[in-house]
């Protein structure tokens, strides 16, 4: 059977859709053949996830038809039929926090006996072999709130692949995965597509789709560009059609270390953070440090502490001689940290607020005098934001929430970035990043530390950990190595796990 | 960077057994005010012994049995993330339209029309109060509305309405059909009481052990998330809205059979009450969170405050000082034992 | 028992009956005064009191009322705000041979032992005499209602109609609804006097609005004595010290002094006279007013409620009490 | 296949010209009332031809100039995301207080202290007001307690405590320093017209263009966000409150010199009209979002609408419903011109 001759799983055709006066698709379309795997890429904003809620009935679209195995979708009141066509991952997370993990598990399908009523103890049975089966090992009697952001994902995951349904989509699941999840996720996806099971998968990391998918489509601004077999594009030819441009991916990044003679500015001396984990290290002017480690390292808990958002327990970080006062944010602005929070949507941005609004939030000296803002300068800063970052927007007055994912995380760069900070804290920076926006918001570090600034890089992400000058690696809480630039990649990963490959 | 996949061999720290800590606790919140309940009744006995005699019981029970149930309708609103304040309207209006149309204007100086046979009452407020939910829900639900402000609106008209159509007088002469149900008594016990009991048991497994029921849960919770997960948010809002107003239909109806009468003041200013009850009794505001029998316990708290400061003879301008200091007090306390922040 | 709100508790003695007292509210000057006169009134007659407040409630004071049963009181003294609505518990307290004295308003169904009350409709024909008398019989006149839901304003309301319709029917009534809220009132009243600069005469129902109607008057620059023809008359209700004081100044002509101090004074002793088993017959009565048969069942002891003037002169045919008259209760308060 | 990607070379659309569609739309926004408000002037003049008479205006403005500042205190704490019902109970007590320790018992028969003298009102009333809002900042922000319920309860106890220090009476004979802002004229408007138009003046400045002010609407859209950010979340809500507070007791002082006397229910029931006018000004329940100026257009609307009704001279009984059914129209109303869906 040839690639043609299969029958279309979901095929969308014409699809347009506007928000206001935003085109987020515009005659896209999208044809998902039976059993395969078949991947969707595209920057920031391009139209992916609009396009999944459409896929899924959450959002009708403006013109345009979806159909499924050939017949026309449910109408858009009938969740249950949506349902039984496709189960999805959302890019946003829907999971209930006051509502328990187990019975997040079993939503609105909840396991019933006599009367119809629900059967909790069995219900959490089921939650549990659930959960196990993926290893995930949290009580399932706790409220979901109470989970970690990669624990979630992972209940959203589990969700979506237990409903038995023949077609799942998955928009960006590994973005808040670490290595071995992303593994137990991708051995997870084979052993499905096995059974015929067929995916539509959102990543922006480049490699997965090369690792898991058969064919690839690629959107930009808000159109469909092209549909191939992966084999038959390489990775630049991606990222061109991607881009529009031809661009050469990243070369080598590798520059010398600061000069060892170099300035002290940022010391960590002995900082335990509430739940016991402990840092101590230096770094000196330009120079850009990384903190790696695996889920529980610590290396979360060690960097909010750092910055003032969590109270440490003890020990003492200095900026440029200057103490912190611990748990302040404030002091810490002071002294000129910026930082880019964990969970960007709860600690990043105020959704209602402008762009520009939310990028100078942390500065408001530079936007005015004796508390009163310019507005006009205000404007000012977050176009030139904007524009350096290149986040896709009409303009500094835009809320953030109209922004889709990625260039959110770009307006919390551009918050961190305001104040000109001598430390800049960046915790997994460019998660949901797209390829290109990636290399700019590297880029971005690097002016940084060329103007003397000291980067912390806390992340997982090989990617992000490259330009680094030295990345410490955290286990359980402490910091068991550290490795200089031009680490192979085995080694760190293999050092994260809490394995040393030389000694083995 | 592929090989990040492949290396993963280090094998999982072995999951901790699973702990019943947490629904303990979350059993344990919904019991947040026994322990002031119990204070309260402490205290009532020690002012006057008559508080713990049966009758005495039976009297709070039955004073707050109409009450509840209105606090019984708020709490499946405020569960799904809504608002509704124009439930103590509809405690007025439900049975005045009843009374307007039944009674007879001979007997009541000009009052009513006597358009409608008496044995149609109960319906027919059932009617009016599901009638004023469904209206609520088309402003709520279909034009997209603040809840609280569309149902503010609707309190104030619909009182209005009752002023209108009652001239501000007070219906009385009322059918059988109106007063029974309010002042009737089943087994030696009024029959409001085993009413208000059983609609707060039919509640719990409600809300605690069917689909719909849930769904009020994740509506409030996160409606996102329940729309994805296949929740028809706005039909059950709607529907919630309906039963909300029937509900509060009911206990004007019996409030109504008590009094042998509908006053143009029925129900006027109860919302305050109703909201601190749920509120008190862990039902949170931001939806999603709160229990039937907190809300039991919180209405049940209230009234017995209210008993103890009645028994205790406070001095006439300092009831509401202690009756509002006592309502902080509770807070309080439940902060105290249920130990989280509320919001 | 442990009541601390009743000194007739401490002197009375254990031969004393205990009778439960109701207060409707206690938010207005009028209550407030009754609530004064109640303890005095007890100790007076020889009962133990047992008092609650039902702020306005009726279904708070059907419970309360419960309260007094569980107390075993052997007599109730109450103010019922909605005289329909107390039906069932005037049935209930007449099968546990519990006498019942109302004060202020009259149950529409069912048996008290007594009603003690002013006339509220005198109240509204009252004031209506004296604003028709002055405006000569023509002109504009501004009521100030309270609520609607509210009886004995409604009481009011439809005497005034009524004594304005047929005696003085040059005399044009806009009624004004206040919920009982000074600055409502004060804002309804401006509006008017917008629209209807010539107002020559308000009445209000009750002293809720006092003070805010001087200060429009004033505002406007219609404060003058009364011999000026900008002048309005004012008529106001309930007789505080603050309306006789008033009076004094030229600042309001006229009010209606409700007998705060007699409704505890003889409710108390009527309901003292039920516990010792007396009965009492229509006519008149030792105190300057009259007891009628309203239905059976049912005695009113109508008391006088005299409307005060600067001059006490005779108003419809009626004589008036003058300001500084000392058996007005705001005088010996 | 692979002609489709050599052929995108175009590059990257420039970004659009930086519109001023946004701000336009959200200026829009603002004045989405501003219809209503003409429609109801339009009707007013038919309705009497003294509705647009100077003296008419300025008597809806002095009558609405204390609840605007209430609405003003109240829309400061929803923009944080909190609430504040207390504000109407602080509105009576603050002026109470001070008549309380300043009058003179010999002039009032009874009531009042006279230990303070009456040069010191004005500060006393503020200072119960600022103290109100404090303790209700300790309770919610200290404690953790859920605001509304929180000043739900402070509704009722400081009502309470009002009814307690006056036994329920009124105070009368107020001093000179306490009546007159409330009665003084100012270039032939009343100063309370002055008043409250230069303080939502200074609040429009204040949230739109003070750090402070911009970081209310950082609080209110998302409190982590905000901290995380350097706001000091607590502090600005705890200043929040104690400002609004004083605003209240402001307002208070204000009305109780237009009146030149402090009754025990001043302000009672007066919450229900403030969040009214606030929400229908477009100041979401939810935080984050509204601003002053559509706060003020919110409670303009409101009494023209009660100004006209009187002038109309509706029937008595049928006020209360007209007037909530009005309400009613003007959300829709301000729903469709404004667009989005209310929250
Ligand atoms: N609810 C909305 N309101 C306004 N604009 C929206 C809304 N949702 C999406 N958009 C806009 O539509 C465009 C497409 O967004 P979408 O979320 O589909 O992008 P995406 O391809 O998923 O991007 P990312 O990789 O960052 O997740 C963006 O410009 C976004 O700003
Ligand atoms: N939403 C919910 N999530 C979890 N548990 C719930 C929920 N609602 C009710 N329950 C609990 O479920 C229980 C009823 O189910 P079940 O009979 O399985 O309980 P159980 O015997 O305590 O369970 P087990 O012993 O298996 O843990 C009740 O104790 C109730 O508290
Ligand atoms: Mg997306
Ligand atoms: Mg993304």
């Amino acid at each position: 059977m040839t690639y043609e001759e299969m029958a279309p799983v979901v095929e969308a055709v014409d699809i347009g859709k506007r928000f206001g006066s935003t085109v987020a698709l515009d005659r896209a379309g999208i044809t998902v053949r039976a059993g395969e795997t078949h991947a969707l890429v595209g920057r920031n904003g391009a139209g992916k996830s609009t396009l999944v809620d459409i896929l899924t009935g959450l959002q009708a679209p403006d013109t345009g038809r979806v159909s499924f195995g050939g017949r026309a979708a449910p109408p858009p009141g009938d969740r249950d039929a949506w349902r039984r066509q496709v189960a999805c991952v959302y890019q946003k997370s829907t999971i209930i926090g006051a509502l328990t993990v187990a019975e997040n598990l079993f939503l609105n399908r909840h396991d019933r006996g006599a009367g119809g009523l629900i059967r909790w103890r069995a219900l959490r049975r089921s939650a549990r072999e659930l959960l196990a089966a993926w290893s995930v090992d949290v009580d399932v009697d706790q409220p979901a709130s109470a989970l970690t952001v990669e624990q979630r994902q992972f209940v959203e995951i589990a969700r979506a692949l237990s409903f038995g349904a023949r077609f799942i989509i998955l928009d960006e699941p590994t973005a808040q995965l670490d290595g071995t999840g992303i593994s137990r996720l991708f051995d997870r996806i084979r052993a499905l597509r096995a059974q015929g099971v067929t995916f539509l998968f959102i990543s922006h990391h480049l490699q997965e789709i090369y690792e898991i998918c058969d064919v690839v489509t690629v959107f930009r601004d808000a159109r469909h560009i092209v549909t191939a077999p992966v084999a038959e594009l390489d990775r630049a030819a991606l990222v061109a059609a991607m881009t529009g441009e031809d661009v050469s991916l990243a070369g080598d990044t590798y520059r010398p270390p600061p000069p060892a003679d170099a300035a002290v500015r940022v010391v960590v001396r002995d900082l335990v953070t509430a739940s016991g984990a402990g840092a101590s290290f230096e770094a000196r002017t330009g120079e850009v440090v990384g903190l790696a480690g695996g889920g529980s390292s610590g290396k979360f808990e060690v960097a909010e502490a750092l910055v003032g958002l969590a109270k440490p327990a003890g020990g003492k970080v200095t900026v440029d001689g200057r103490t912190l006062r611990r748990g302040s944010v404030p002091d810490a602005l002071a002294a000129g940290v910026g930082l880019v929070p964990q969970d960007r949507h709860r600690q990043g941005l105020v959704p209602l607020l402008s762009i520009a609004e939310n990028v100078t939030m942390t500065v408001p000296g530079r936007i005015g005098r004796h508390g009163l803002i310019s507005p006009a300068r205000r404007d000012a800063i977050a176009h030139g934001f904007i524009t350096d970052l290149a986040i896709k927007a009409s303009g500094p007055h835009v809320p953030v929430s109209d922004l889709s994912g990625g260039n959110q995380q770009k307006v919390v760069m551009g918050r961190a970035l305001a104040g000109d900070p001598k430390l800049l804290v960046l915790v997994t920076p460019t998660a949901g990043v797209d390829v290109r926006s990636k290399q700019t918001l590297l880029g971005v570090v690097d002016q940084v530390r060329g103007r003397g600034s000291v980067v912390l890089i806390v992340s997982d992400e090989l990617d992000d950990l490259r330009i680094c000058d030295r990345v410490l690696v955290m286990v359980q809480g402490r910091i068991v190595r550290e490795m200089q630039a031009g680490w192979r990649d085995n080694d760190l990963v293999a050092a994260m796990e809490g394995v040393d490959l030389d000694h083995v | 960077m592929s090989d990040t996949l492949s290396s993963t061999t280090a094998a999982e720290a072995p999951p901790p057994p699973a702990t019943r800590r947490i629904p303990a606790l979350a059993r344990l919140r919904d019991l947040a005010l026994v322990p002031a309940i119990v204070t309260v009744a402490i205290v009532g006995y020690i002012v006057s012994p008559v508080f713990l005699r049966t009758d005495n019981i039976i009297n709070v029970l039955q004073s707050m049995s109409e009450i509840a149930i209105v606090v019984l309708a708020e709490t499946l609103v405020l569960i799904t993330g809504k608002m509704d304040l124009s439930l103590e309207s509809t405690f007025g209006l439900a049975p005045g339209i009843a009374a307007w149309l039944i009674v007879d204007p001979a007997v009541t100086h000009g009052l009513g029309l006597h358009a409608v046979p008496g044995a149609l009452a109960i319906p027919l407020v059932l009617l009016t109060g599901a009638l004023i939910g469904a209206f609520n829900g088309l402003l709520i639900v279909r034009f997209g509305l603040n809840g609280f402000i569309v149902t503010l609106g609707m309190l104030i008209v619909l009182r209005g309405l009752l002023t209108g159509i009652s001239g501000g007088k007070t219906f009385f002469a009322l059918p059988e059909s109106m007063t029974y149900l309010g002042s009737a008594s089943w087994l030696a016990v009024p029959a409001s009481i085993w009413i208000s009991l059983i609609l707060f048991a039919v509640a719990v497994v409600v809300l605690g052990y069917t689909r719909a029921g849930r769904s009020l849960y994740a509506i409030g919770g996160n409606a996102d998330a329940a729309r994805a997960a296949g929740v028809r948010t706005d039909r059950v809002v709607w529907l919630t809205l309906v039963v909300a107003g029937t509900l509060a239909a009911l206990a004007g109806l019996l409030i109504s059979g008590r009094l042998a009468s509908v006053t143009a003041a029925q129900g006027d200013g109860a919302i305050f009450q109703v909201f601190a009850a749920a509120v008190i009794g862990g039902v949170s505001l931001n939806g999603g969170k709160g229990t039937v029998f907190g809300a039991f316990t919180g209405v049940l708290l209230l009234f017995l405050i209210i008993n103890v400061l009645t028994l205790a003879g406070v001095p006439a301008q300092w009831t509401n000082f202690l009756n509002g200091a006592v309502i902080l007090v509770a807070l309080v306390v439940s902060r105290v034992t249920g130990g989280k922040a509320q919001t | 028992a442990c009541n601390r709100d009743s000194p007739a508790a401490t002197d009375a003695g254990a031969a004393a009956p205990l009778v439960g007292v109701d207060y409707p509210r206690s938010d207005t000057d009028f209550w407030n005064s009754y609530i004064k006169y109640v303890p005095p009134s007890a100790q007076a007659v020889g009962v133990e009191l047992k008092t609650t407040n039902s702020q306005n409630d009726v279904a708070a004071l059907i419970s309360n009322v419960q309260t007094f049963v569980s107390q075993d009181v052997k007599g109730v003294v109450m103010a019922p705000q909605d005289t329909a609505a107390i039906a069932p518990t005037l049935e209930q307290l007449a099968t546990k041979k519990v006498p019942v004295v109302t004060i202020d308003t009259r149950p529409d169904t069912g048996s008290v032992y007594m009603v003690v009350r002013a006339d509220n409709r005198a109240y509204g024909t009252k004031a209506c005499q004296f604003l028709g008398a002055k405006l000569g019989g023509k002109g504009k006149v501004v009521m100030l209602q309270g609520d609607l839901a509210s009886i004995n304003g409604r009481d009011r309301t439809e005497a005034f109609n009524d004594c304005m319709k047929n005696d003085f029917p040059g005399i044009r009534v806009f009624g004004e609804v206040t919920d009982w809220k000074g600055d409502v009132a004060a804002s309804k009243l401006q509006t008017r006097l917008a629209s209807d600069p010539d107002v020559k005469g308000v009445y209000m129902q009750s002293s809720f609005a006092l003070s805010g109607t001087l200060q429009v008057l004033k505002q406007k620059g219609l404060q003058v004595p009364p011999s000026d023809p900008k002048h309005v008359f004012i008529v106001s209700n309930d007789g505080i010290p603050e309306e006789l004081k008033n009076i004094k100044d030229g600042l309001i002509d006229a009010t209606v002094s409700q007998p705060a101090d007699l409704y505890a004074k003889y409710g108390l002793h009527y309901i003292k006279a039920a516990i010792d088993g007396k009965a009492f017959q229509p006519g008149p009565t030792d105190h300057d007013s009259t007891i009628i048969k309203v239905r059976e069942g049912l005695l009113e002891d109508q008391l006088s409620a005299p409307l005060v003037t600067a001059d006490g002169a005779t108003i419809g045919g009626e004589k008036t009490a003058k300001y500084d008259d000392t058996s007005l209760w705001g005088n010996n308060s």
